[in-house]
């Protein structure tokens, strides 16, 4: 966190130097100042792990696209289509994640995800109660999941 | 080709957004229909934004268009959560081909008590924190 | 003058002050003002009865040419004279009278306005100001009828005098109003010099019944005779002063007053004649049937009155010199009477003279100014009721309509007169003595000088009539339109008239002798006389009440649905007539719209109408949600982001609101009946086509250009803002958006107070008495 | 008992009230320019505190609202009449717009700027008053300490 | 659009005045709610709709190039809506307290002050 | 106004009918709650697809809020079923 | 700058914006109650003076010149308006103080009645047709809110209908607002009659002029558009039946007298005929309802409706003589109406009723009351020599000028059945004794200081009614010269627009 806020203050810092007080001027003082601090991380313990952040992002933000776009079109096709191929149920899927913002995150992603809906969270937070559409192969549901959580997780270590 | 880009952008999006209206009238019960909408529809809205984006190119309108997928992508699903959970819990039926329900039995509608199943195992080790919240 | 008669209102005004300073003097003290006005009065008894006049200005609203102007002339002094002398005796009769009575403070304040108010009444030269003093009197005689207020029948009485004469006020209103108008005067004076004119204007014979209707009701006159007897519930002052001598006679006043500008034509002679014999008869009958002293008393009034009615209608120089004798006659033995009446009340503790007898021996000096009053009464010589009674035979023998109807009545209202005088007198004190609930003696000197002077007066102007000759001219000069010029005297020899009065002698001492088996026989009549317009009177108040429960029921019956058709109803109506009537609509129907905003549109539409048609009340609140986000949609489509965005925020924060409460309130059910239903649409319907058609109308019609295109070219250079609807809701139109902040908070506060507050827990406190609303 | 909201949901609000907040100001301060304006601006902020209402409960909410609504109300109101006012000051009708730069930060103030924020407190005053009262008989027994104040 | 759109207002106007004529409260405020929405819109399609064409000014000009959509109504329908919302904010509480008062939804039932 | 953008603009509109079919049929209030939701995110994308079509950036801001705030809506309407409200409603 | 134009605008809503900042302090309200109202009725006078000095003043808001800003005009019309408002309104203050609870003033009492008054000066001074709309439902809601306070089950069922109907009128009227802008693109009311001027299709105009009246006909609680009225004003607390009854309806009154003159002059013959009829059965149909009544408000509120007919017929009339009728109806009913609402609440206070049934013996126990009851009520039923009557003979003598028979003969038979109604108050409460059950609970007597502030404006009023009565030329000038100004609107577009070209961009 205290990365981001470096990061943003060198930002404004740029664009206050600069004088140019456009978006696109501020855009680039948020680069600068990410490729300074990337430089610097490893003097700074407070900045360990700011570097990664961004390629993890892009990453994670990649594969969220790919599995919204296909999924979304698995359920596309179950609707257009006259017969049912799903088959759906409410599973329990225990959480890694501890903290509550990183559950909701999870969940929240879930959510997004076509084919999954969170529903809620256990009262001692341990495990997610999500609706699914497609329970035909459990196993690979709750794999794909888990390997989401982790994909999310990584963005918070 | 942005031109290209920006219709298919369009026509997808739209098609999404029809889908998930399609989904809400033809699914069978509350839970699968929330299925159609919730992402079709941010998929869609997503799309188009990004066609936006491209046929604007201004860097004010671009931030809109990306804040505009941002904020649906942050409230949808919250939408969706409350709803669907708040249908299930009073009692929504399930359309008879459900396959499974591992929520039902950990719930007491009296209490509004939601339990993780693993209790027995663990022995509600949990103890409250302050971020509960009230 | 006019200072004088605006003191003598302050006089009343401060009269409990008085009454706290003098205590039992009070009366007395306060009969000195009237009797300094009579002697300002007699000050000009020269000069007025020389024949002059006195006009007095003072202005009061002169643009609506209203003014304080008194006018003297011997008609007007003749009354005044009649007010200021019999109001001081009466003043101080009412002292003794009501002597510790708790209420004495406020019966002199009422009587010393009343005396005023009549005072003004016969000077004022202002028809306005004339009306003004009018009413005063009826208001003041409202509170003196209903002095005894906490008798139910005092209070009925009351309101019925009050429901009369202010009826016939407000025609009389109308009667002044027209009078003006045609003889663009409100001045007696004027109006007085332009008979000729008004007789022939258009507005004559309306403004005339309108004037009449006021003159009889106040004047008692058949068939509005009948609240004048009922007003003897006051106590006996009042009736001597009001009942007798002073504010029945306003309308005869009045009648005498527009005699020069409204008599004469056919229809006022046998209007007045023909009203004034009937009301004679009708009251001499009355008269005789009952026992109670003052009923009878009253009855004889009604009669008099219609003898004063019938003389001005006749109209004559004889007619005219007869009115002004026999007014002047009633005054005298009429207020004398009531007094004597009210001693009798006062003494023995009843009004009914069959309960009387023999009292001569215990109250011989009350007997004796009975008696001569009675005699007056009578129309017996040497008095001056024999002088007014010949006259007015005489008049009559001289009227030109239906003269031998109307003497037929004349001599019938005299012989049952004459008997009426000697039951009044004879009845309580000759003959053998009755035990009546107190044990009379002659009053104290107070309540005896005022009917002793009256009294007396009568027997010096009739064994001296002479005395009045300039008086009678002066007075009748100024109802008549030519000079009168009168020489009375008692005798003038055997001629009809005197015929008629003995034989009317002859009659009454019949009828007297017969009194009782008379009585019997004529309550057959009873319902005829008095209960019919009393009855119509009854029938009237009991129907207003009816018509308005009736029309409440109707109207204000409390359902909503009901006030809410009635008010669309009238929009429909007028709108659509206009519509229809007034305007030639050309509609323009080129539809240019996409496919989209056409869905949008029927969106909007289709929420509404599903808001219409589902059971559910969170289900219609959604489809009100998808009409207002379609509402929304119509405003990006239509260049308003701002409209687009508020309408979607506020659509959002409604449907919050609505769920908050909507969880407290009960569901939807189906109350109306399928008529019902199908009513409301037709109402419905017709708003919505209504609607439409105005819209097409001014869409389709002459358009002007915008005062807008000012706001688009300015906005940013005066008003440095680059959103123009923004510009205009802060800076061009910042008073609007001022007022829409107040409307905000007022709900706010409007909802927090309902929510949190309840009057029961917080205004607890123990001053505050509770609210009774259903009890 | 049910409890304000699920952990998503608290989880959402946490980021989306400061959120939706930071946009209320920005639609508050651009709107003279762009579509906003105080209006618009307090509703959405009323909608933020109405999030966090349902998410947290009354009590949170007045917690970080600081200040009672009413008050907000009040002070809107006053914002707004007294920003007719300066226009007197210079001979002026009321309302006649005054603008001042202020020199450091080059921002320019101006009356119908102080009218807007005063719709915006307005706004969000009312708003947040009618919801307040409506949620607290709804669910609340406590006396409520902010009525305690009461000066008799 | 503007006739399609007057014959669209006349329909919600109908709907509003059908809802208000019923008897239970809760379809009273929401007749109440129809009628004020068709008001607002009333005035915003009377003035003319225009297609594309806000009421902005570009950053850096002192007006805008072509015809804009009227601002006026657009200022006076906002006006209508934000009072519209108090006032039925009011109207909806004021109802529910009514029924919490005089425990009666069916408006037929409230009319003690009148007779 | 280009083929592309009125044939989406179509789809659009019949989604967003779709939708309301969906809430008048109901049956239960959480369906129509999740069709209002979807009635609004359908909405979102018309607006963007409005604003191409017309070249006005500025209505980008109608669905910014739009995005932000419409789905207050559905918490209300979850309150209320939560709070005990008649779900068949 | 002439700021006694705005200030009876801006002080009232100060008052009530200080008013909400303190709601906590009591002491504060109670002064800025007194200081607010004092204040408004100060400038209220000042205006006047003003402007019957120098003739119309007019403020353009925001120094934009009409017709493109909001332009505030006092002419006398107005300028009388707002001094009854500022009367009115320092006397319910005054009033308040005694009578109002203190749950009332913790919620919002005296901020609400601010507020009333700032939006009914707002009518009576704003020379712009959406403007007036804003300052209505400023005083809508403000009344909306006053008269729920205190949640009570009459108040209730009441204020539904009161706002419905009101809001019905309110929709009216913005329609009817929205098709003139549609038509005439302009919303300044002089800007808006000479635009009407030059149309040449003025059906529409008198289409227009229907819905106006509709709208304001609702609001004044004219025939049959009164429903709401007597439905719910005898329900709250007095003061603030009081406020309403004195000034609500005849802000209506005053915007038919405005649009009817300046705007919608040009076919008298079809407006003004249908404002004839409206004037009569509205006469007629309140005072059938009051006949009805047993209950001392309610006979009061429908009168206001029979009255209202009086003032509308002074319109409806149309000549210089009905106008000045109208206008001094309007002034004498205010403070009358006024007067005997507040008269009501004492009786109230003494008894704990208002119906008439269980009332009584206050003739003997409270003389000065039953003097203080006897002014007013006897002016409203046109007894002379009080206000009443002068606004009752103009009329009449107008009413026989126009030789409108039928509602003259309306006219006079109302005034006969006012004084019925009058009378059998006075019989019941006054005269007649006090009824066995009446005075069972024995009300705690009224403190000294409680008393002065119930009598007071009490005194105030009917002194006023006493002084128009006995010295009515000078109100009969104002008037005189007020109907002369409205009759020639060219005056008002004149000082409103200035004698520059028309503006038509
Ligand atoms: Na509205
Ligand atoms: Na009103």
């Amino acid at each position: 966190m205290i990365g981001a806020a470096w990061n943003l203050l060198l930002g404004f810092a740029w664009v206050v130097l600069t004088g140019d007080f456009s978006g696109r001027n501020l855009l680039a003082g948020l680069l600068f100042g990410y490729l300074v601090l990337a430089l610097i991380q490893s003097q700074v313990p407070a900045l360990a792990g700011h570097a990664q952040r961004l390629p993890r992002l892009i990453m994670f933000i990649g594969f969220f696209l790919k599995e919204l776009l296909l999924a979304n079109l698995k359920v596309a096709f179950d609707i257009i289509t006259p017969p049912w191929y799903m088959k759906p149920g409410v599973i329990a899927m225990p959480l890694k994640a501890s903290n509550e913002f990183e559950i909701a995150f999870v969940a929240n992603l879930i959510s997004l995800t076509p084919g999954t809906l969170s529903l809620d969270v256990s009262d001692d937070r341990r495990v997610l109660y999500i609706h699914a559409m497609f329970l035909d192969n459990e196993d690979e549901l709750r794999r794909s999941l888990a390997e989401l959580e982790r994909r999310a997780l990584e963005l918070f270590h | 080709m942005i031109e290209l880009l920006k219709s298919g952008l369009i026509l997808v999006g739209a098609i999404f957004m029809f889908l998930a209206a399609l989904g809400l009238v033809r699914m069978p019960d509350l839970l699968t229909r929330m299925h159609a909408t919730t992402k079709a529809a941010t998929l869609g809205a997503t799309l188009i934004m990004l066609a936006v984006a491209l046929h604007f190119g201004e860097v004010a309108v671009v931030a809109r268009a990306f804040g505009v997928i941002l904020f649906i992508m942050m409230t949808a699903p919250v939408a969706a959560h409350v709803i669907g959970r708040a249908g299930y819990f009073v009692g929504a039926r399930l359309w008879s081909g459900t396959v499974k329900d591992e929520l039902r039995p950990n719930y007491d509608p009296l209490t509004h008590e939601l339990k993780s199943g693993l209790e027995t195992q663990e022995n509600a080790k949990r103890h409250p924190r302050d971020t509960d919240p009230d | 003058m006019q200072l004088a008669l605006l003191m003598g209102f302050l006089l009343a005004a401060v009269a409990p002050l008085l009454h706290r300073w003098f205590g039992g003097h009070t009366a007395r003290v306060m009969a000195a003002y009237p009797a300094l006005m009579a002697v300002w009065l007699l000050g000009l008894a020269p000069e007025i009865l020389a024949g002059e006049s006195l006009l007095l200005e003072w202005a009061w609203v002169p643009g609506l040419d209203i003014s304080l102007t008194f006018f003297i002339d011997g008609l007007s002094w003749l009354f005044a004279m009649l007010i200021t002398v019999i109001g001081t005796l009466v003043l101080v009769y009412a002292g003794e009278y009501l002597r510790g009575h708790r209420d004495l403070a406020r019966f002199l304040v009422v009587i010393t306005a009343f005396m005023m108010s009549m005072l003004g009444l016969v000077l004022a030269d202002n028809l306005v100001t004339l009306f003004v003093f009018w009413e005063l009197t009826s208001i003041t005689s409202y509170l003196l009828i209903g002095f005894n207020h906490t008798d139910p029948e005092a209070r009925k009485s009351a309101l019925q005098g009050l429901f009369v004469t202010a009826g016939g006020g407000l025609a009389l209103l109308a009667g002044f109003a027209m009078l003006g108008v045609a003889g663009d005067s409100w001045s007696l004076v004027e109006l007085n010099s332009q008979g000729e004119a008004l007789r022939e204007h258009a507005l004559y014979a309306p403004l005339l019944v309108c004037v009449l209707l006021g003159a009889f009701t106040k004047s008692a006159q058949f068939p509005f005779h009948f609240w004048l007897p009922n007003a003897m519930a006051a106590p006996t002052p009042v009736s001597a002063y009001l009942h007798s001598a002073t504010m029945v006679k306003a309308g005869v006043y009045l009648l005498a007053r527009l005699h020069p500008s409204l008599g004469g034509t056919e229809l006022w002679v046998i209007t007045l004649s023909l009203v004034g014999a009937l009301t004679m008869a009708t009251g001499a009958f009355l008269a005789i049937q009952h026992t109670n002293i003052k009923k009878q008393l009253a009855y004889s009034t009604v009669m008099a009155l219609g003898t004063l009615t019938m003389l001005l209608g006749i109209g004559t120089e004889g007619a005219l010199t007869a009115f002004v004798v026999f007014l002047l006659a009633h005054s005298l033995y009429k207020g004398a009477l009531f007094m004597v009446a009210g001693i009798l009340d006062h003494e023995t503790g009843t009004k009914d003279v069959t309960a009387m007898g023999g009292l001569r021996s215990l109250m011989p000096r009350t007997a004796v100014v009975a008696a001569v009053a009675a005699v007056s009464l009578a129309g017996l010589p040497p008095l001056l009721g024999f002088l007014g009674k010949e006259l007015m035979f005489k008049a009559v023998l001289e009227a030109e309509a239906w003269r031998w109807l109307v003497l037929l009545l004349a001599f019938t209202a005299a012989f049952l007169t004459l008997a009426v005088a000697a039951v009044v007198v004879l009845r309580p004190f000759f003959g053998e003595r009755r035990t009546t609930p107190s044990s009379p003696h002659d009053p104290p000197m107070d309540m005896l000088v005022g009917p002793a002077l009256l009294a007396g007066l009568s027997l010096v102007f009739g064994l001296v009539p002479g005395l009045l000759d300039s008086l009678v001219s002066a007075t009748a000069s100024g109802i008549g339109t030519a000079e009168v010029t009168a020489h009375l005297t008692l005798w003038y020899g055997v001629n009809l008239p005197l015929m008629l009065s003995l034989a009317s002698l002859a009659l009454g001492i019949l009828v007297f002798r017969h009194w009782d088996r008379v009585r019997a026989a004529l309550t057959r009549l009873e319902p005829l006389m008095t209960r019919g317009p009393e009855a119509g009177y009854e029938a009237m108040m009991r129907g207003l009440v009816a018509v308005a429960e009736w029309q409440t029921r109707m109207l204000q019956n409390g359902y909503i649905r009901n006030y809410l058709v009635m008010t669309l109803l009238g929009l429909l109506g007028l709108v659509g007539h206009a519509l229809f009537f007034r305007h030639s609509p050309s509609f323009p129907f080129s539809v240019d719209a996409y496919f989209h905003e056409v869905v949008t549109a029927g969106l909007m539409v289709a929420g509404a109408v599903a808001a219409c048609v589902m059971r559910s009340r969170l289900a219609a609140v959604a489809a009100v949600g998808i009409m207002g986000f379609s509402i929304a949609l119509t405003f990006v489509l239509f260049s308003a982001p701002d409209l687009a965005i508020t309408q979607l925020l506020v659509e959002t924060l409604t449907v919050i609101l609505l769920v908050l409460v909507l969880f407290r309130l009960p569901r939807f059910a189906t109350l109306s009946t399928t008529t019902e239903r199908l009513r409301d649409l037709v109402v419905a319907c017709l708003m919505g086509t209504m609607v439409t058609l105005l819209m097409l109308s001014v869409l389709g019609g002459e358009r002007l250009p915008r005062i807008s295109d000012y706001m688009v070219q300015n906005s940013q250079p005066l008003g440095h803002g680059h959103n123009i609807v923004n510009v205009i809701l802060v800076d061009f139109r910042a008073l609007d958006t001022l007022g829409e902040m107040f409307v905000l908070a007022l709900a706010a506060i409007g909802v927090y107070a309902m929510m949190r507050f309840h009057a029961e827990e917080y205004d607890a406190k123990p001053s505050a008495p509770p609210e009774r609303y259903y009890d | 008992m049910i409890k304000p909201g699920t952990l998503i949901l608290t989880v959402a609000a946490r980021l989306l009230m400061p959120l939706q907040l930071l946009f209320s100001v920005f639609l508050l301060l651009r709107g003279h320019d762009e579509p906003g304006g105080g209006f618009i601006a307090g509703l959405v902020a009323a909608g933020a505190f109405a999030l966090y209402l349902f998410a947290f409960g009354r009590r949170a909410m007045h917690a970080i609202l600081k200040v009672s609504p009413r008050d907000l109300v009040g002070m809107g109101l006053l914002l707004g009449v007294l920003s007719t006012l300066p226009a007197w000051w210079v001979g002026d009708p009321f309302f006649t717009a005054q603008w001042w730069t202020i020199p450091i930060i080059d921002f320019k103030a101006s009356t119908p700027l102080i009218f807007d924020i005063g719709v915006y407190l307005v706004v969000l005053g009312s708003v947040l008053t009618a919801i307040s009262a409506l949620i607290k008989t709804d669910h609340e027994d406590q006396p409520d300490p902010e009525e305690a104040t009461w000066n008799h | 659009m503007e006739p399609l759109m007057a014959v669209s207002i006349g329909i919600l106007f109908a709907t509003a005045i059908y809802m208000m004529l019923r008897r239970s409260i809760v379809k009273l405020v929401i007749g109440l709610m129809l009628l004020s929405n068709a008001a607002n819109l009333l005035i915003f399609v009377t003035a003319g709709m225009t297609r594309g064409a806000p009421p902005l000014v570009p950053p850096g000009m002192t007006a805008p190039e072509g015809a804009v959509a009227d601002p006026l109504p657009q200022a006076l329908v906002l006006t209508a809506i934000v009072i519209a919302f108090g006032v039925l904010s009011f109207a909806v509480v004021l109802v529910r307290r009514a029924w919490e008062i005089v425990r009666a939804d069916d408006l037929d039932k409230m009319k003690d002050t009148d007779t | 106004m280009s083929t592309v953008i009125l044939l989406s603009l179509a789809l659009m509109c019949l989604a967003l009918c779709l939708a309301f079919v969906r809430l008048f049929k109901g049956p239960s209030l959480p369906d129509r709650v999740v069709a209002l939701e979807l009635f609004s995110s359908i909405l979102v994308g018309t607006i963007g697809l409005v604003a191409i079509a017309t070249d006005v950036a500025s209505l980008l801001d109608v669905a910014i809020v739009m995005a932000l705030m419409a789905f207050m809506a559905a918490i209300g309407f979850a309150r209320f079923l939560e709070r005990g409200g008649p779900r068949d409603d | 700058m002439m700021p006694q134009v705005a200030l009876p605008i801006l002080i009232p809503l100060l008052a009530g914006a200080v008013s909400l900042v303190f709601w906590r302090s009591r002491g504060m309200q109670r002064f800025v109650a007194v200081a607010g109202t004092g204040g408004l009725l100060a400038t209220a006078i000042w205006l006047l003076a003003t402007v019957n000095r120098e003739g119309i003043l007019v403020m353009h808001m925001g120094d934009w010149q009409a017709p493109f800003g909001i332009s505030l005009v006092a002419d006398l019309l107005g300028a009388i308006m707002v001094v009854l408002t500022g009367i009115i309104g320092f006397a319910v203050a005054l009033y308040s103080l005694a009578t109002v609870g203190r749950g009332h003033e913790k919620f919002g009492y005296f901020p609400l009645m601010h507020l009333l008054l700032a939006g009914v000066a707002g009518a009576f001074l704003t020379g712009d047709i959406f403007n007036l709309y804003v300052w209505f439902e400023v005083m809508l809601v403000a009344s909306f809110a006053l008269l729920i306070l205190g949640s009570e089950k009459a108040q209730m069922e009441g204020a539904i209908k009161y706002v419905t109907l009101n809001l019905v009128s309110s929709v009216i009227f913005l329609v009817a607002v929205g098709l003139l802008y549609g038509m005439v693109g302009t919303l300044n009311m002089a800007d808006i009659a000479r635009r009407l001027a030059t149309l040449e299709d003025t059906g529409m105009v008198d289409v227009l002029a229907m819905m106006f009246m509709v709208a304001f006909g609702i609001k004044a609680a004219a025939f049959p558009l009164f429903f709401w009225l007597p439905a719910s004003y005898h329900t709250p607390p007095v003061a603030v039946s009081a406020l309403f009854a004195g000034l609500l309806t005849k802000v209506g009154v005053y915007a038919l007298y405005r649009v009817f003159t300046l705007i919608f002059n040009q076919s008298p013959g079809y407006t003004h005929e249908i404002l004839l009829w409206g004037a009569g059965l509205t006469m007629l149909s309140g005072v059938l309802g009051a006949a009805a009544q047993y209950e001392f408000r309610r006979i009061l509120s429908f009168h206001i409706v029979s009255q209202i007919g009086y003032m509308i017929l002074g319109l409806a009339l149309f000549t210089p003589l009905a106008i000045i009728g109208g206008v001094f109806y309007i002034m004498h009913h205010i403070i009358v109406k006024t007067n005997l609402f507040l008269v009501s609440g004492i009786v109230h206070r003494l008894r704990g009723t208002y119906q008439l049934k269980q009332l009584g013996g206050l003739y003997r126990s409270h003389p000065w009351l039953a003097v203080l009851f006897l002014i007013p009520a006897l002016s409203l039923a046109g007894m002379p020599p009080l206000s009443g009557f002068f606004a009752k003979f103009i009329v009449i003598r107008a009413g026989v000028e126009a030789e409108a028979w039928g509602v003259t003969f309306i006219a006079l038979l109302v005034g006969l059945l006012t004084l019925y109604s009058m009378v059998k108050i006075w019989n019941e409460v006054f005269w007649k004794a006090t009824p066995e059950d009446g005075d069972a609970d024995p009300y705690p007597a009224l403190g000294q200081r409680e008393m002065w502030l119930m009598t007071a404006p009490v005194v105030g009023l009917a002194l006023c009614t006493l002084f128009i009565g006995l010295n009515a030329e000078p109100i009969y000038s104002l008037a005189e010269a007020s109907a002369t100004e409205l009759l020639d609107p060219s005056r008002y577009i004149e000082a409103v627009l200035g004698e520059a070209e028309e503006v038509m961009p």
